[in-house]
């Protein structure tokens, strides 16, 4: 073996040092880096939040925090997590990082929108944060009126101008994918040669575009009512606060699909490269991403059975949500399928990816009971709608994430981190993920509303097994941290492809130059062919 | 490389066209044709934008990709407002609209 | 059901829980056979294809159509299936049998106010008896609520300004939780209260027992006088203001020439906004009340009337969870040309 | 960056354009990017208005009398007049494009000019509509007041109304009756409330569009630009004719809702 690998002379890390040359970068790799600071900020903050949560959920009697404070931290805890952790984490981070150089290209198309886009997360970041602090917003990360235009006191403008404005910032990142995807790939580089997280990012980056101007108008709509006085939703005004609801989730919908989307795609590289085989069905796995991501354009009344939508528009919306469940359910085969006759070995990337396809399956197969119409009447707003979407968007989407920096990482910093601690990591936070929304599905069959600062006493044993589980879900989350930081200074150097891995972003050094190639690649064969990778190291010894 | 360059005889063409236009859909407001008053006047307005996206815009000198862009940008929209229509559309029909207070 | 003392399924209360129970449990077995036939897989081949020496790779298996279109299909049957129970059950839900027994219910920051039309009046507590079907009318005073009773396996919100409704047939006696399932504001945990189902002649003994005002409708009929109703409305038809006698349920022409039916929706209007639409042969004369009657007080008013129409049936309401009424300009509008 | 010029440079042509940025290989390349990222934003513009549209749709459905009648008092004249200004600015600013790609520095600066006074003269005619909004109290808030039969500001409708109202109502010819005005107070402010949300965001756009224009024409009066390279100057310019579109259905949706009556 080469026991003498050394991190590279040059690399975008050492083109220029200070803060000026990263606070004005216009490269990917650094942007991507000062999204993954950013993010990882924002998710112990939002964590933090989820701590007091289940701290007072721990005795039936709200007897930790204030009611007042209690749906505070629940607002905080959803706004943060949802529009300045989950929503960027993958693309911001991993995708602007690796979808140059997975494609062949210097840079993404507009590097100067990428900064942009940054500082626009930044500003609505701190907008967010600082009306979070001074005083808070008590309506749900959900805004629903007529509570949020009439009836709350809190700083309910301040927190949505904050995710109006972040809004943007990942309009601009699905916008630099989208002419990136199309106009940048290296001669050679075919649609159907990409590999599948650029697939699966060429579909978030649509829902993206096409969904959250959507939001960005209710806000405004929103704003203008509890602002200007004018009159819209408040049914005091002849207004209906149902429309709200149908512009909110026209988006917010759509938005989980900018969160599981990016994760399918680090699912299907995880997957591949540890089994060392081609993906299972290349084309249908790449369709069934952008089909989630039109599809999921046409269901978003299954929010709203109950909320005083017609019987006709329910048996509709009902009917078009079992159509995600179809590209969902093929991708999940289609991984299956792809680890027979593989050589599979389970290396920190790939045990997350394990307990991706657990979760996300009962993140998806619950999602079937709740877009049954008779079902979610009784399920609508209890906790077993809290547990579903945290299987989606924490058991789908951060599993991804976490494979996906587990997997890169050596790629983004040019070392290894402790195999061991990672694996102990990675198991914690499928245990302790399980442990803590698997009896929230009971208690919410049980009918516990969602949102309750204090519940009847015979629901107990349920809520401290979860907030048992919480512990043992943080402590998986906080261990990266200090291993991850660990190997900066002192991890193995990794080369440029520890892992064996196919992708055009492994034949470039580790970390990799600020123009990502010293000769820009051509491509000659299709993607996942891992006899290539085989020769290649063959010839290297 | 400079892309195509359109007379300005066409332009001035189309500027009269709209021009045109704007004065059927005033001329049309004020005629009694029912429900179609509505629909009369939204064609108009389509077509004076399809006007502005096709020559204005030059869409018809792009690439397939910039036309399937402007369409997916439509398509969405006729998404969004008819399925917004699936229900207040059919609260009509049954009968569920608001009571004013 | 219990296990080791701790419930960890909602008791059956209503006829509709064995059919959403039931409904759950198809759901919850074809789910559950997918996870289990993945997770077998994936963990079988995760051991038998373990890799074994350096450079082994995976053989080389594109894909199969066949297998792409049997586990697209199936799945897809399987979603049919499902949307189709549900939404029968769904549909038996928003129906309400004509014979139903009324309450009405008014949600508040942070309350449920509750009225039967014999005049008990409840907070937070709800007294029914079992095996009759019971048609709750819901509405708000503030802002977004929702009425659940996971006993039943029902809930609808309310909503400002509307009227929703929800029905249920209680079978099993005992006290059950009511919860209020949209989140309102500071204190909506404690929107909470107890439904106590009672066997036919104990609630007649419990209604016995309450009812000091008189009924809903007599209660009303006092609103009536005191508000002066009764000073227009007068049943020969020769007052300032139509007679109110049997008009429930009947179609009515107005001075517009469009016509509407009478039931809850349009009385509501009629009385918060009186102009709305007014009777053919009749004055714009009445005041409108909107702000001087309250939501409870309305739906005495609404129940004075409608006890004055004994023929008619009370459930005019179309069950789509709302209120029928037609204040619907465009439709109207469009009528007239 | 000079690595990567110098790779750009052999295998591409020798010289290459000054304003070809370094992770594009040619100037064609790095226009259809510019042009596919613009015409995505405006995707996103579509949308934005989108939401606006399906608002407006909703309560256009349920109180269209209140919406007829108060689209009655807004002004023909005015409205008329903005819209052929915009279709004016319009040609102007395809004007401006068109000399750009034909590298005339001075044509292309004047065109913007003139482009910017029409965008100003149709936020003059805008600042005169509010303020007439705000006299008559149709601002939406505490002090919106709609008295029903205000006449409309111009007599021209009156006689149109009346040969309406002659044919069309058998019953009593009031018109306004299926409204009363308690109802007309509540819903025509909503009706207010979307037309200023409407051509507020417009009026806005326009002004970030003079904005983008005033850097654009310096850029071009420095003459930044030549035919291979007029990227911003049609990007201004895809977004100008945009904010027109936006209008061309603003128009009849707010104005001409029903003005046969």
């Amino acid at each position: 073996m080469l026991d003498k690998l050394k991190i590279p002379e040059r690399h975008y890390l050492n083109n220029g040092h200070g803060l000026a040359s990263w606070l004005l970068t216009k490269d990917h790799k650094r942007i991507a880096i000062m999204y993954l600071i950013s993010i990882s900020v924002m998710f112990f903050l939002g964590g933090l939040f989820a701590v007091g949560i289940r701290l007072e959920l721990a005795t039936p009697a709200g007897d930790f925090v204030s009611a007042d404070a209690y749906n505070k931290f629940f607002t905080a805890h959803g706004v943060i997590m949802v529009f300045f952790f989950l929503i960027p984490s993958i693309p911001a981070v991993l995708g602007n990082f690796l979808i140059p150089p997975m494609i062949g290209a210097k840079d993404l198309a507009f590097p100067r929108i990428n900064l942009l886009s940054l500082y626009i997360y930044w500003i609505g970041g701190i907008f967010t944060l600082y009306a979070m602090l001074s005083g808070g917003v008590d309506t749900g990360w959900t805004f629903y009126t007529p509570y949020s235009a009439t009836g709350s006191n809190s700083n309910v403008v301040p927190v949505a101008l904050g995710v109006f404005i972040a809004g943007f910032s990942s309009i601009l990142t699905g916008l630099n994918f989208i002419v990136t995807i199309h106009r940048m790939r290296a001669p050679g580089m075919t649609w159907f040669r990409l590999p599948l997280f650029v697939w699966a990012h060429y579909a978030t980056s649509l829902v993206q575009v096409l969904g959250t101007p959507v939001i960005a108008i209710t806000i405004v709509m929103l704003g203008v009512e509890r602002g200007l006085g004018f009159g819209i939703f408040d049914p005091a005004r002849g207004g209906d606060p149902v429309l709200f609801q149908h512009l909110f989730w026209f988006y917010s919908h759509p938005a989980v699909y900018i969160m599981i989307l990016p994760a399918l795609g680090v699912q299907s590289e995880l997957i591949s490269t540890f089994s060392r085989k081609t993906i299972f069905g290349y084309s249908f796995v790449a369709f069934s991403s952008l089909a989630i991501a039109v599809f999921g354009f046409i269901v978003w009344a299954h929010h709203m059975f109950v909320a005083g939508i017609s019987t006709y528009a329910a048996m509709v919306f009902s009917f078009l949500s079992f159509s995600v469940a179809i590209p969902s359910a093929v991708k999940v085969f289609n991984w299956t399928a792809t680890l027979y006759k593989g050589a599979i070995s389970f290396e920190t990337p790939m045990l997350y990816a394990y307990g991706f396809m657990g979760l996300f399956a009962i993140g998806g197969l619950t999602g079937l009971f709740l877009a049954t119409l008779g079902m979610d009447i009784h399920l609508h707003d209890t906790y077993f709608v809290v547990a579903h979407f945290h299987y989606i968007m924490v058991g789908g989407a951060i599993m991804g994430y976490m494979g996906g920096l587990h997997f890169w990482w050596p790629k983004i910093t040019g070392r290894m981190y402790s195999e061991f601690f990672s694996r102990i990591a990675a198991i914690l936070v499928f245990v302790g993920f399980n442990l803590t929304f698997l009896p929230q599905f009971v208690v919410g069959y049980l009918g516990m509303p969602r949102r309750y600062h204090s519940y009847p006493d015979e629901m107990q044993v349920l809520n401290v097994m979860s907030s048992a589980g919480a512990s043992v879900l943080g402590l998986g989350y906080f261990l990266p941290v200090l291993y991850l930081l660990w190997s900066l200074k002192n991890g193995e150097v990794a080369g440029a492809n520890p892992w064996g891995a196919s992708g055009l972003e492994w034949q470039t050094q580790s970390p990799p130059l600020t123009e990502n190639f010293i000769e820009a690649p051509v491509v000659d064969h299709e993607p996942y062919e891992y006899e290539h990778v085989v020769a290649k190291e063959k010839h290297l010894v | 490389m400079s892309g195509h360059v359109s007379p300005i005889s066409l332009y001035l063409t189309i500027f009269m066209a709209l021009m045109v236009l704007t004065g059927v859909t005033v001329f049309a407001a004020f005629v009694d044709l029912g429900q179609f008053n509505f629909l009369v006047a939204m064609i108009i307005a389509g077509f004076k934008a399809s006007l502005v996206i096709w020559y204005f815009m030059h869409v018809k000198y792009q690439s397939k990709l910039t036309k399937l862009t402007v369409a997916t940008g439509l398509f969405f929209l006729v998404i969004l407002l008819g399925l917004f229509l699936v229900d207040y559309g059919s609260k009509a029909l049954t009968g569920m609209p608001p009571l004013l207070n | 059901m219990k296990i080791f003392g701790i419930p960890v399924f909602p008791e059956q209360a209503s006829t509709f829980a064995k059919d959403v129970d039931a409904l759950y449990f198809f759901i919850f077995a074809t789910s559950a056979f997918f996870a289990v036939v993945v997770a077998i897989a994936v963990i079988y081949f995760g051991i038998r294809y373990h890799k074994t020496h350096d450079g082994e790779i995976g053989a080389r298996i594109e894909g199969s159509l066949p297998l792409e279109l049997l586990w697209s299909v199936i799945p897809t049957i399987i979603a049919m299936v499902m949307f189709g129970w549900g939404a029968t059950v769904f549909y038996h839900l928003r129906r309400p049998p004509a014979e139903a027994m009324h309450v009405y219910a008014v949600g508040k920051q942070w309350m449920w106010k509750f009225q039967h039309l014999e005049g008990q009046r409840e907070i937070n507590e709800l007294h029914i008896p079992a095996g009759r079907p019971i048609k709750i009318t819901i509405s708000s005073e503030d802002v977004l609520h929702s009425l659940y009773f996971p006993a039943f396996r029902t809930k609808m919100d309310a909503i400002p300004g509307r009227y929703t409704e929800l029905w249920f047939e209680a079978q099993t006696p005992g006290e059950y939780h009511i919860f209020c399932a949209e989140y309102c504001g500071t204190n909506h945990a404690g929107m909470i209260g107890t439904v106590t189902v009672l066997e036919p002649a104990q609630y007649q003994a419990w209604l016995q027992g309450g009812g000091l005002e008189g009924t809903l409708a007599e209660r009303g009929a006092k609103l009536f006088n005191d508000l002066a109703c009764s000073t227009c409305h007068l049943d020969t038809g020769q007052g300032r203001g139509p007679s109110l006698k049997d008009i429930v349920g009947k179609t009515v022409d107005l001075q517009d020439g469009s016509s509407v039916m009478v039931d809850e929706a349009y009385l509501r209007e009629s009385i918060l906004n009186s102009q709305a639409k007014i009777v053919k042969g009749f004055q714009p004369l009445m005041p409108t009340f909107q702000g001087l009657v309250s939501e409870e007080n309305l739906v005495a008013l609404i129940e004075h009337v409608k006890s004055m129409s004994p023929n008619a049936t009370t459930a005019t309401v179309p069950a789509t969870g709302a209120a029928a009424a037609t204040p619907n300009p465009a439709a109207a509008a469009a009528e007239k040309k | 960056m000079s690595n990567a010029v110098a790779h750009a440079d052999e295998h591409a042509h020798a010289a290459h354009h000054p304003a070809l940025q370094h992770h594009f290989d040619t100037m064609a390349q790095q226009k259809e990017a510019a042009v596919v990222g613009m015409w995505v934003f405006l995707l996103t513009e579509i949308l934005f208005f989108g939401g606006l549209f399906a608002a407006y749709m909703v309560y256009r459905i349920w109180y269209f009398d209140a919406f007829a009648e108060a689209s009655r008092s807004l002004s023909l004249f005015w409205g008329g007049l903005n819209t052929a200004v915009l279709i004016g600015s319009s040609l102007t600013m395809a004007m401006a494009v068109r000399c750009a790609q034909t590298n005339k520095r001075t044509a292309t600066v004047n065109w913007l000019v003139l482009t910017m006074v029409l965008g100003t003269v149709f936020l003059g005619v805008k600042v005169i509509e509010y303020a007439d909004k705000f006299e008559h109290h149709h601002v939406p808030g505490y002090n919106f007041q709609w008295a029903a039969h205000e006449a409309p500001a111009a007599g021209e409708h009156a006689p149109a109304a009346l040969a309406a109202s002659e044919g069309a109502a058998a019953a009593e010819g009031h018109r306004e009756l299926s409204l009363n005005a308690d109802q007309l107070q509540l819903t025509t402010q909503i009706y207010f409330s979307l037309y200023f949300t409407m051509t507020g965001l417009h009026a806005l756009h326009m002004i970030i569009g003079i904005g983008i224009m005033l850097v654009i024409t310096w850029m071009a009066y420095k003459g930044r630009f030549d035919e291979e390279y007029y990227t911003p100057v049609e990007m201004a310019g895809l977004y100008w004719h945009f904010v027109d579109i936006v209008w061309i259905f603003l128009f009849p949706l707010l104005y001409l809702v029903e003005r046969h009556v």
